[in-house]
């Protein structure tokens, strides 16, 4: 039979080719018929469109940005040690904690005899669901909030308080002792922390008058004094220990001390399952430093407003037929434009290794280019990477934290929490809105 | 389908099923003090930690009974890492027994040869060369260093700080490196001999002491910034775990631990052996008695060992590294007890002789294992996680405690 | 070295020194007998010119007639050691009191005695084993316990168990046991 | 002197970052050797004078002197024929046993040291002799002793290794490691075939087929009406026979997959029960 000879390659394409075929028939006789009903349907219910559009990007953008964080953990705290940290697998290591993504997906994913099998089971999705959800409210650019709400800033601390209940979950369910004893320092944790963290922002809903993320960034408008770090410092400082607290992050890792309770309400966790919890840390990590810099480091403002206005419009329609013309050859010619110049330099240059430094050249001055060209054009793009920059800095100060101090003890956390950061924050509180009545006179 | 309970030995008011022992220590008590171990009043449980833990500093195994976090009592269970040293040195001749001696405590292993290289020599009334005297004091406060930056490093891991061991660990491998060059190994030296050291300082050993003196008092000065103004880990060790003079002598405390409570004890200037004598340096003691005391005297007597390595480098005479002894060394019928004054308290070796080329008794006494015996009391009424802030405060090798 | 002290020790306790007291060194020992060894230790931890307040080391010793149970001391005072030996314990039922009572942190070391040898401490609370596992039959430091050989090397070749309670069937009185009836 | 709360906190936080940019103290360990000091004794090896030969003059005093025994010295004689281990195999034996008393701490009578012979030595030296004393045919002369008695006496392995000069461990090991070889007279008889690849290559498979058949049993199970065991070895000497069939302690040398049935036929008359 023909089937026989044919390569596995053959086979996939003898069985996906009639398939493409008939699929897009159908398609475009489906399309041909019920479009407009369909556009009708999404142009009614675009919130809802949205809404989904918008859960599926966050939950992909939470995975990578795990990644990245994983990686950035790795090798600063390496360096601060005194060590190379990763460096074999991508440039500088870079691909390593993807690596160790993929490792934890092939290990066994263990279910130990005696746990609550469906608490257990379901213990490290709560978590994880807990923390990317919360990614919804995050105000990345003017342009690019996923649900801009009005009760942001609240929707972001009710889902994520949600995160304890999976961690008591795990702790429970493990039937361990140490997972028990971590589900419960969690627990107490998040709960004691909940309370300073919520009141630490209500001087600046005082001031803004609205718990919507993106009318916050809006109203720190104007040169980074107008942030909210300098006009709410005692705010500033409490929610920043309070974020560091729900983010189980050191100095308030107790959740998870392995000097004393081994992974703590991980523990019996193998394989994905403690993947899931491992992520969901380090996505909270940068949920809670995209909330600072949104609340308190002016979000996507830039720090200061310069006013250049290059009009730089490239008006790509009037190229017509040219233009896939232009996409298909400018990287040809550019390629040669740049390998030329190495190939003639040097004739111990191999002409292939000309081609690649061009090719890289052009990559890299191409890029380069339309970045400039995005930030200056494309608002959002502006405001996005001034959002990132304040987030990664944020990371990074919780990654030095956790290279350089030791961890606080149970009982001291709590004591600080309820001794020192409430009574702070109520003063905070107090005071501003005595400023707000004095001013408003 | 009716499971087969009973209930549980570690809580008797959990069931669970007959046939599962898989979960539960089931000690049987054998003495009155373990029944009382083992008897749960309301509210209390038993948490195993170890002998695989990341924090009881070798294969220890604590069982721990807590109401809730709190540590009500604590059970230590030793002999994971026991290997009969003592049976083997009645076995093997004296020069070998020094041989079985080194690994017994892998992180200062130096003083744990010197210990019975100091018995044997009393038992065979032999001189050490002076040279070879200056060497071992050399080489002995090297030693601590090593395992006293290591401590520093194990205390702030185990209160949670991951980059002082890191830091620490480039001290001690210099320091590590250094030796080898001397004696030829780099964790089990074997290094000092019956009547002296086995080989002279060489150029290889000299130049490395010389750049690593150049810039380690700075250096390990700088890594002590890191922890030991923090306010998290003063918070956390201040008046934890205190241990006041007279418990402490009861108890057989020694080194830095009973230095910590205010009892200037220490055999270099006590009981002078080899130079030490000769040499100027402190015995640095504190009053406090609780874990920073404890953590703080070694970091002093960091200092210290840098000054008499300083003096002891100065000073060295020359001359022969080795007595002239026999090949078969038979001492006469008669006990000796060698101890020498290590980073975690006396090493001491007990060694009776009967007159023939093995030891007829060989007695080790290890430190740490007395310290050991102090986790108990002084975490008794604290949480878990100061369980192992006490712990590394004491600062047990499990090599030396299982002997 | 105190040479002071061994007349002083002579004094205190005349005629309970099994021996006269010997001085070697910066050591000092005396030899008591079993049923002197209580008070003897409590008077040289009570009395005011020797306050041997801190027990440096406790030790079993087997010399293969007798057990021995070996003190080493160290005075606040006047910085001294000592070792007490107290001698005469039977080899079949070795029994002492313990020393818990003024020091205890001499636990575990009985403890330790009691695993390697067999002694029976009287009045330490917690005396069971400490390095071997708890159903181990054997006290491995006596000298009648068959060191496990190499198995490539010793007559009985690889055929011999790790735990030997007791003298093997194949051996002589004579040639198992290594005594020195003078230590 | 009153801090400001923090300061430690900060300072330590300061030193970090001074670190951060620091170079780092890493040694990229397959790519760049680590600098070992002359005098490092990490590894034994012996040494050669400028002539290149050998400066170790088999004094046996460091092998003495080894606590641990890991140093041991061995060779071949000059035909190649003779294991040598610690000198000629003439010395090895007294040196052995001296070694023996001396690492047992105790002194041992003549009576006790000297090897009791309770079994007929003569056919151990008819089939060392056979053999050639040769050391590397350890399974071939195991294999014929157990055939002679039945199991392995230990006075016959005593034997072999003092006349073959091999170390008694190594018998010992070779004897252990074999599951047909037995140390005691059988008590349960076993039909084994080995199941190594060049066994399984020459028809290993299809002779555990037949017999496994002819049974009505499975490999590693007793069969049912008699005091028989059908199992499985899992290793085999390179050099041997082809497929390795071993009936009740006894290497069958001529059995394969074409006669397995007729065999097992016969094994049923023999030991049914």
């Amino acid at each position: 039979m023909a089937w026989n000879r044919l390569t596995p390659a053959g086979r996939i394409l003898a069985v996906l080719l009639p398939v493409l075929a008939i699929g897009g028939a159908l398609t475009t006789v489906l399309l041909a018929t019920f479009g407009g009903a369909i556009a009708a349907t999404i142009g009614a219910n675009l919130p809802i469109v949205r809404f989904l559009v918008a859960s599926v990007v966050t939950f992909l953008i939470s995975v990578p940005v795990a990644f990245l964080l994983i990686y950035m953990e790795m090798k600063i705290i390496a360096l601060m040690n005194l060590r190379i940290g990763p460096d074999r697998i991508g440039p500088a290591g870079a691909v390593m904690s993807v690596v160790h993504g993929l490792k934890v997906l092939m290990k066994e994913d263990y279910t130990p005899p005696s746990v609550d099998v469906p608490v257990f089971t379901l213990a490290p999705v709560v978590v994880y669901l807990a923390s990317f959800m919360t990614l919804l409210v995050i105000p990345f650019a003017p342009e690019l909030t996923s649900m801009g709400f009005e009760l942001g800033l609240l929707y972001f601390f009710a889902i994520g308080g949600l995160s304890v209940v999976g961690l008591m979950m795990a702790g429970w369910s493990s039937f361990n002792k140490y997972s028990l004893l971590g589900g419960i320092r969690a627990a107490a944790q998040a709960i004691s922390y909940e309370i300073p963290l919520t009141l630490s922002v209500v001087g600046i809903v005082i001031l803004t008058g609205t718990l919507s993320l993106p009318k916050i960034v809006a109203a720190q408008d104007g040169s980074f004094l107008d942030w909210f770090i300098f006009r709410q410092p005692l705010a500033a400082i409490i929610f920043f220990i309070a974020i560091t607290a729900e983010a189980n992050r050191t100095p308030f890792d107790n959740a998870e001390a392995d000097q004393e309770i081994v992974a703590g309400f991980a523990t019996e966790y193998s394989g994905m399952r403690f993947g899931f919890f491992f992520f969901a840390e380090y996505v909270n990590v940068f949920i809670v430093s995209a909330l600072f810099s949104a609340v308190f480091l002016g979000g996507s403002n830039p720090p200061i407003h310069i006013d250049v206005n290059p009009q730089i419009l490239i008006d790509l329609s009037a190229l017509g037929i040219g233009l896939p013309l232009i996409a298909g050859i400018a990287p040809i010619v550019g390629t040669l434009l740049f390998a030329a110049p190495i190939w003639f330099a040097s004739s111990r240059v191999k002409g292939w290794q000309a081609l690649v430094a061009g090719f890289l050249i052009f990559g890299g001055v191409s890029t380069a280019a339309v970045g400039i060209w995005a930030f200056v054009m494309l608002p959002p793009v502006a405001s996005l990477i001034w959002f990132l920059i304040k987030t990664f800095a944020l990371v990074f100060t919780f990654v030095w934290m956790r290279g350089t101090l030791p961890r606080a003890r149970i009982d001291q956390l709590m004591g600080f929490a309820w001794k020192w950061l409430l009574p702070a924050s109520l003063l905070n509180i107090f005071a501003t809105a005595f400023a707000v009545l004095i001013a408003g006179r | 389908m009716t499971q087969q309970m009973r209930p549980s030995l570690d809580d008797p008011r959990v069931a669970i099923p007959a046939d599962s022992t898989w979960y539960e220590p089931a000690p049987s008590p054998q003495t009155e003090r373990q029944a009382e171990f083992l008897t749960l009043r309301e509210g209390e449980m038993f948490v195993n930690m170890g002998p695989q833990h990341p924090s009881t500093h070798g294969v220890l195994r604590v069982i721990i009974k807590v109401n809730g976090e709190k540590v009500v009592d604590l059970d230590p269970v030793l002999g994971y890492l026991h290997r009969g040293v003592e049976k083997l040195c009645e076995n093997a001749d004296y020069h070998q027994a020094i041989c079985y001696t080194d690994p017994l405590e892998y992180v200062s292993s130096l003083f744990c040869e010197a210990a019975p290289v100091a018995a044997f020599e009393k038992l065979m009334d032999v001189d050490v060369p002076r040279r070879a005297q200056y060497i071992r004091v050399l080489t002995m406060e090297l030693n601590r260093i090593a395992s006293h930056t290591l401590f520093q490093g194990w205390m702030a891991l185990d209160l949670g700080g991951i980059t002082p061991i890191l830091w620490a660990f480039i001290e001690r491998d210099e320091i590590v490196d250094m030796l080898a060059a001397l004696t030829g190994q780099k964790l089990l030296y074997n290094y000092y001999r019956i009547g002296g050291v086995n080989g002279d300082l060489n150029h290889e050993f000299m130049s490395r002491l010389g750049t690593w003196m150049s810039r380690a008092a700075a250096q390990i000065d700088s890594n002590l910034a890191l922890i030991n103004e923090n306010e998290i880990f003063v918070r956390r060790t201040r008046g934890l775990g205190v241990l006041d003079a007279k418990t402490a002598l009861k108890m057989g405390v020694t080194g830095p631990n009973l230095r910590a409570s205010g009892v200037p004890f220490d055999l270099r200037r006590d009981r002078p052996y080899l130079v030490y004598p000769e040499l100027e340096f402190d015995v640095p003691t504190r009053d406090e008695g609780d874990s920073l005391a404890r953590y703080l005297v070694r970091m002093d007597e960091i200092k210290q060992s840098i000054r008499i390595i300083d003096q002891v480098l100065h000073e060295m005479p020359d001359g022969p590294v080795m007595a002239k002894l026999p090949r078969l060394l038979r001492p006469r019928p008669g006990r000796a007890f060698g101890a020498v004054e290590g980073p975690r308290g006396v090493y001491g070796t007990y060694a009776i002789s009967d007159g023939t080329d093995q030891p007829f008794r060989m007695r080790i006494h290890d430190p740490s294992f007395v310290h050991l015996q102090l986790v108990g009391p002084l975490t008794k009424g604290n949480l878990i996680a100061d369980t192992m802030a006490v712990m590394a405060s004491l600062d047990p090798v499990m090599g030396g405690v299982d002997k | 070295m105190d040479r002071r002290l061994a007349a002083l020790l002579q004094e205190t306790f005349g005629e309970r020194l099994l021996a006269p007291v010997r001085q070697r060194y910066d050591e000092s020992e005396i030899r008591i007998a079993l049923k002197d060894a209580t008070d003897t230790l409590r008077t040289l931890h009570d009395h005011p010119a020797l306050r041997f307040e801190m027990l440096i080391d406790l030790c079993g010793v087997d010399t293969g007639e007798e057990m021995q149970v070996v003190y080493h001391l160290s005075s606040s005072k006047s910085g001294d050691w000592l070792r007490v030996i107290v001698s005469g314990l039977d080899r079949s039922a070795p029994r002492i009191a313990s020393a818990t009572f003024m020091w205890p942190g001499a636990e575990w070391m009985e403890r330790e005695a009691y695993d390697m040898f067999g002694i029976i401490f009287e009045g330490n609370r917690d005396l069971r084993r400490i390095y071997m596992p708890d159903d181990y039959r054997s006290h491995p430091l006596r000298k009648d316990f068959y060191l496990a050989d190499d198995a490539s090397r010793s007559p009985a070749a690889g055929v011999r168990n790790m735990e030997r309670v007791g003298t093997p069937a194949d051996a002589t009185a004579a040639t198992v046991l290594r005594k020195s009836p003078g230590v | 002197m009153p801090r400001i709360p923090g300061s430690g906190l900060l300072s330590g936080m300061r030193l970090t970052l001074t670190r951060f940019f620091q170079p780092k103290r890493t040694v990229m360990y397959p790519e760049a050797k680590p600098d070992i000091a002359p005098r490092n004794r990490g590894r034994l090896e012996l040494v050669t004078d400028e002539h290149g030969t050998l400066k170790c003059e088999t004094c046996f005093q460091c092998a003495q002197a080894c606590p641990i025994e890991c140093i041991d010295m061995g060779g071949t004689d000059t035909k190649g024929r003779f294991a040598v281990h610690w000198g000629p195999a003439e010395q090895y034996a007294e040196r052995r046993e001296e070694s023996a008393i001396r690492r047992s701490g105790r002194t041992v009578s003549d009576a006790a040291a000297a090897t009791g012979a309770t079994i007929d030595i003569a056919k151990v030296d008819e089939i060392l002799e056979a053999h050639d004393y040769d050391p590397h045919h350890m399974l071939a002369i195991l294999e014929a002793i157990q055939g002679a008695y039945g199991y392995l006496p230990v006075d016959a392995l005593k034997r072999v290794s003092r006349a073959t000069g091999a170390w008694y461990a190594m018998v010992y090991g070779t004897a252990t490691f074999y599951k047909h070889l037995a140390f005691e007279p059988g008590v349960t008889r076993s039909i084994a075939v080995c199941r190594c690849a060049n066994c399984l290559v020459s028809g290993a498979g299809a002779v555990m087929g037949t017999l496994s058949y002819e049974f009505g049993t499975e490999f590693g199970r007793a069969i049912p009406w008699s005091n028989l065991r059908l199992e499985s070895l899992p290793s085999h000497v390179a050099g041997a026979p082809s497929p390795l069939v071993v009936i009740d302690g006894e290497p069958q040398r001529d059995l394969s997959a074409k006669n397995a049935a007729s065999w097992a036929a016969a094994l049923a008359g023999r030991y049914a029960a």
